[in-house]
């Protein structure tokens, strides 16, 4: 009998399982240390950070809608110096790769992150290029060629595994992703969060302060894992999936559509377990129909 | 003053109406009782469906042997589904979270008075059981809207509480608001401890800032993690002139309710934006 | 004090109140007809029909999921000739203003369609050109320009008023919405389902035969309203706004997101008196509000 | 023959466990009991909540003196929250939907028998209650996996019928299935009536169409709106030799289990796709 395996290798970065934090639920990591063993997961993905600290969106930031959640966080970091001198050196310590994820508005901020980010021990760089809760029109996601060019430019300067978020408010995910990969990616994430709203009927107000915010949570499970199904298809790099995730069968279903690991967000703030508990599950899956390695499942749908 | 936290999955004892929209709930935890201050908060999941999804906080409201009691008012579908939970069930909670009161600073020429509007009585009952660990003279000001809405006299006058009551329509205790109750105790060496809906804690900060009466009050705010990850509740916040300027940057003018708070100091809160 | 009316008049057609049918789940009127008071409603939009008759997907056709489900009907219909014979007249019982809803997959068979459905006393035409589950490339209303020569044909042969329905599954509602209005559409829907998919991971197939599927039901309402309130933004003939309504406030914040009526699909089948409920509802609204008329809603988010 | 329906709302009389995961529920409606005929099913709505979202089709199990009684199989989350309700608490019902059984046309001549496989049971028994009014041989045949999981035998030996039982595990009964048990009964005059898994049916169909024996079957599928609007239910058929061909198009080849069903001639379905 040959021995089970829940490693995954996504782009160069070593993972002891397919299970990692989805950027901007999971903070830098610290918050959730008391409550679970954060050792246990595959990699962490850090909270977005920019060049500059931002102070983020004002109140109310987050509205609970059916099946999950709007946010519109805006962002709040507190910059790039922080995380390298604060934040890192104490994520280090989980011993679990670290990713860490920037965006900016302009290619010239990613292109600086990248570089300064290169060399302090990362695992790996996410680029969010998809987060809807900064300038509205025209994230760099929405847009095949925007979307090669800034990879292009970030590829340039970083030999970190690079990983590209990418949205699901596109007419053709396939195309973004395809985009993502010639430019250089090693890796794509999908998806971030569908642009929702909300209103208040009593006050005529919309519940967010922003207006605008991302949808979260089991209500987008169904377009984030078609997405993940018809952009994996069309890739060769390996797609990290996420988009409602709240149990081990959730992460299957993802896998089973392509993805080669899958990313934990709002279901954190249901179930700070749920982590720990999809890993155990997975487990449990891959020996009841004897698998030895994810890849048994990765893009296994009939 | 951090404490440690806890996800815990608990057997109900009881959850029993005591009001015409108000429950308490207790359960056993050694561990959230060994750890929880007054102030801090649990969050609870309400529900194993998926809508409503997020967990609703709640105050710790009394803590007696390990067993952990909480005061609730039923306003949405979480409260709602909590309030139909019966002795038995399982109740998913994570806990003790948040900052708590800042309430070992009394001394004794202080005056510790808990101003509690509505369901805002729920954390300072906790406070209450502590403070008079410490010292005799707590006062507590409850407003309700009217006298079958009152919450909890008897247990604060068995803490040998002074309890002093308004209600809106003067069915009971002073005809007026908690504030005016407040507005007539007011001198400078009162510690506030404040927690109520936001017209009523806008009222009292311009009453204490009058007299620059310290004040401590809990804030509510929508939240998602609870645990300080997620910023979903952040708020800004200003800068304290007495304490040291922190030079860590920008985003310090926001804070978590839910992790640098609930509790804050009345001066740090931007009123105008709440 | 002035009356109080829900009366609206999209595109000409006259309403008694901006509760419509969502094509697709209510039949052709009929099946609802013991439950429920169908001559209430503001309007009925029939089940789309093609021109000659369609079997529709094979089985299993729909899935539930969090806060919605998923299907994959496949615009299954007797097509034209029986709905013009059969359907019609006794939809036209009920005295209501019956708008039909016509699909095809190539723009000969939608002129066609509307061409031999113009004269029989139809109050509206919707042409669905954005149902997922037919063929799957290229939807028409994916494509700004494919709309615009679509409906500019269509609006050529006919003269009812003439309902542009609209998918989410794009990068930016608005250039659609305003492709329809530009070729002569009276009004626009939105919006159909999102696409989606969920996998069975026992068996290790989609849970829908045909794969993917449209996603509809309470999960898709933010999304849906914050695409009402973008279009109808940018275009000046109405929206009709869909997509997760449930209650009289799911309605009413269609409504101040700037829709000037609303459809009601899948609340349907949870609750057979959504429809009427909401109609009391909106009236108990304009009454607490002092509103006299739809219009006072309509885009009034402050 | 269409029957009436109604959308309802009622008072929960009694929900009981009767097995490890079977319960049975009782409401009054005048209006359903005074249209619903065996093999109709209800439309239950399992939460207010909108995940779960959709409805659950549960067939009518018995109806007596206007209570309504289901006979239910917790099967996933809309039959365990209907698990949960206590009596008291309201049931939202659309129904009786669908066609029922074709039983009327059972005449002297014919032998009923009904043939249930686990759950399937649950209309069998309301089918039984009606048969026994117009015939007194009666058979109803119940497969189970093992002996605890039989359902309804007294009541159905109360009712007068020959009952004859299969288990799976041989524990109760005859050592194998109730197709087993209609292979040893067999015979030309049979009127079949069965409910319960597909595998089942399919066998069962092999087994009647060597001897060309009238059979009807329940069939279940996902369903949605339940009520013949939204095609989600829809399956392909063939049309019955027997009948006069209908010219109404392709789509004939497609019925609702929910409006057209859920029972059919065994002959018209095309077990290749189920
Ligand atoms: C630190 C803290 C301590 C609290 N302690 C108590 C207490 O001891 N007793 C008590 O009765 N109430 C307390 N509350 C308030 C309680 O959390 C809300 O009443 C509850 O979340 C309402 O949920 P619902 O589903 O019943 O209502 P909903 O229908 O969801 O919402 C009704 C209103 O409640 C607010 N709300 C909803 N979800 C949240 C959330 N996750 N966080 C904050 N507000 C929310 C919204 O602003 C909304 O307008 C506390 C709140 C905070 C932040
Ligand atoms: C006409 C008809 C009559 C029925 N009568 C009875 C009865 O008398 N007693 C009884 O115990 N069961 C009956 N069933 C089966 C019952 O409807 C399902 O067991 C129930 O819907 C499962 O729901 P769940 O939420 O518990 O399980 P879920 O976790 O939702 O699903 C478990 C399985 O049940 C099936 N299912 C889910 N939703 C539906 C749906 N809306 N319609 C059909 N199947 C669904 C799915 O195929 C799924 O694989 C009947 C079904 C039909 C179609
Ligand atoms: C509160 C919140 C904050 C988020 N912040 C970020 C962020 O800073 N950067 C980012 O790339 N994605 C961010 N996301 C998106 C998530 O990483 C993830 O892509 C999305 O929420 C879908 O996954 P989920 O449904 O599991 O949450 C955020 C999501 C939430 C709910
Ligand atoms: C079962 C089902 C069938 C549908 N069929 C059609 C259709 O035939 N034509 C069409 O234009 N839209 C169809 N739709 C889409 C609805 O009309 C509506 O746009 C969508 O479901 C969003 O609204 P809802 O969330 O209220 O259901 C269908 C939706 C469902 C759920
Ligand atoms: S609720 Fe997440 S940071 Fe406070
Ligand atoms: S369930 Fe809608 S047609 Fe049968």
């Amino acid at each position: 009998m040959s021995k089970l395996s829940l490693g995954v290798d996504i782009a160069g970065i070593k993972m002891k399982n397919p299970i990692m934090t989805a950027s901007g639920t999971f903070g830098y990591g610290l918050e959730y240390s008391q409550l679970i063993d954060i050792k246990k997961f595959g990699a962490i993905v850090a909270k977005t950070i920019t060049l500059e600290p931002r102070i983020g969106n004002p109140q109310p930031r987050i509205v609970e809608v059916a099946g999950g959640m709007l946010n519109s966080i805006g962002l709040q970091n507190p910059g790039a110096k922080v995380f390298i001198e604060e934040k890192l050196p104490k994520l280090k310590g989980y011993r679990v790769p670290i990713i860490a994820n920037i965006s900016g508005s302009k290619e010239a901020e990613f292109v600086k992150l990248a570089d300064l980010l290169k060399d302090i021990g990362l695992s790996g760089l996410e680029i969010n290029i998809s987060c809807p809760n900064v300038e509205r029109a025209g994230l760099f996601a929405q847009d095949a060629n925007l979307t090669y060019q800034l990879v292009k430019k970030v590829r340039k300067v970083t030999g970190l595994p690079l990983i590209v978020k990418l949205t699901p408010n596109v007419t053709d995910i396939t195309l973004i992703a395809r985009a993502a990969e010639d430019a250089g990616a090693d890796a794509v994430s999908l998806i971030n969060t569908l642009i929702g709203m909300s209103i208040d009927v009593q006050t005529k107000k919309p519940k967010l302060a922003n207006v605008i915010g991302g949808l979260s949570g089991p209500a987008v499970k169904p377009v984030a894992l078609r997405m993940v199904y018809e952009a994996s298809k069309k890739v060769s790099i390996p797609v990290i999936g996420m988009g409602g995730i709240m149990t081990s069968d959730d992460a299957i279903e993802f896998l089973l559509a392509g993805a080669s690991a899958v990313a934990i967000g709002t279901a954190n703030f249901v179930n700070p377990n749920t982590c720990s508990e999809i890993i155990d599950g997975i487990k449990k899956y891959m020996e009841d129909n004897r698998f030895n390695k994810i890849s048994d499942i990765t893009g296994k749908l009939k | 003053m951090r404490t440690k936290n806890f996800s815990v999955k608990k057997e109900i004892i009881e959850n029993t109406k005591v009001s015409s929209d108000c429950y308490r709930m207790t359960f056993e935890s050694k561990e959230i009782a060994g750890q929880a201050r007054p102030g801090q908060f649990l969050h609870i999941r309400c529900t194993e469906s998926y809508d409503p999804l997020l967990r609703r906080p709640i105050s710790v409201y009394s803590i007696e042997n390990n067993i952990i009691e909480i005061l609730y008012k039923v306003i949405g579908r979480g409260t709602g589904l909590l309030s139909k939970k019966t002795s038995g069930d399982t109740i998913d909670v994570l806990g003790p979270l948040g900052s708590g009161f800042d309430y070992q600073l009394v001394s004794n020429c202080q005056l510790p008075i808990l101003v509690g509007g509505g369901i805002g009585i729920a954390p300072l009952y906790f406070l209450a059981q502590r403070l008079v660990e410490q010292c005799s003279n707590v006062t507590v000001l409850i407003g309700a809207d009217t006298k079958r809405s009152i919450l909890c006299i008897d247990e604060l006058e068995k803490l040998d509480c002074k309890v002093k009551v308004s209600t809106d329509d003067g069915s009971f205790g002073l005809h007026g608001t908690v504030v005016d109750l407040l507005r007539k105790e007011l001198n400078s060496k009162l510690k506030v401890f404040v927690c109520g809906p936001v017209p009523m804690l806008k009222q009292v900060n311009q009453l204490v800032s009058k007299y620059n009466v310290s004040s401590q009050v809990s804030l509510e705010r929508q939240m998602a993690c609870g645990v300080g990850a997620c910023m979903g509740c952040a708020i800004k916040t200003q800068k304290l002139k007495l304490k040291r300027q922190n030079s860590k940057g920008k985003t310090q003018n926001y804070k978590r309710v839910c992790k640098d708070g609930p509790v804050f100091d009345i001066k740090e809160i931007v009123w105008e934006e709440m």
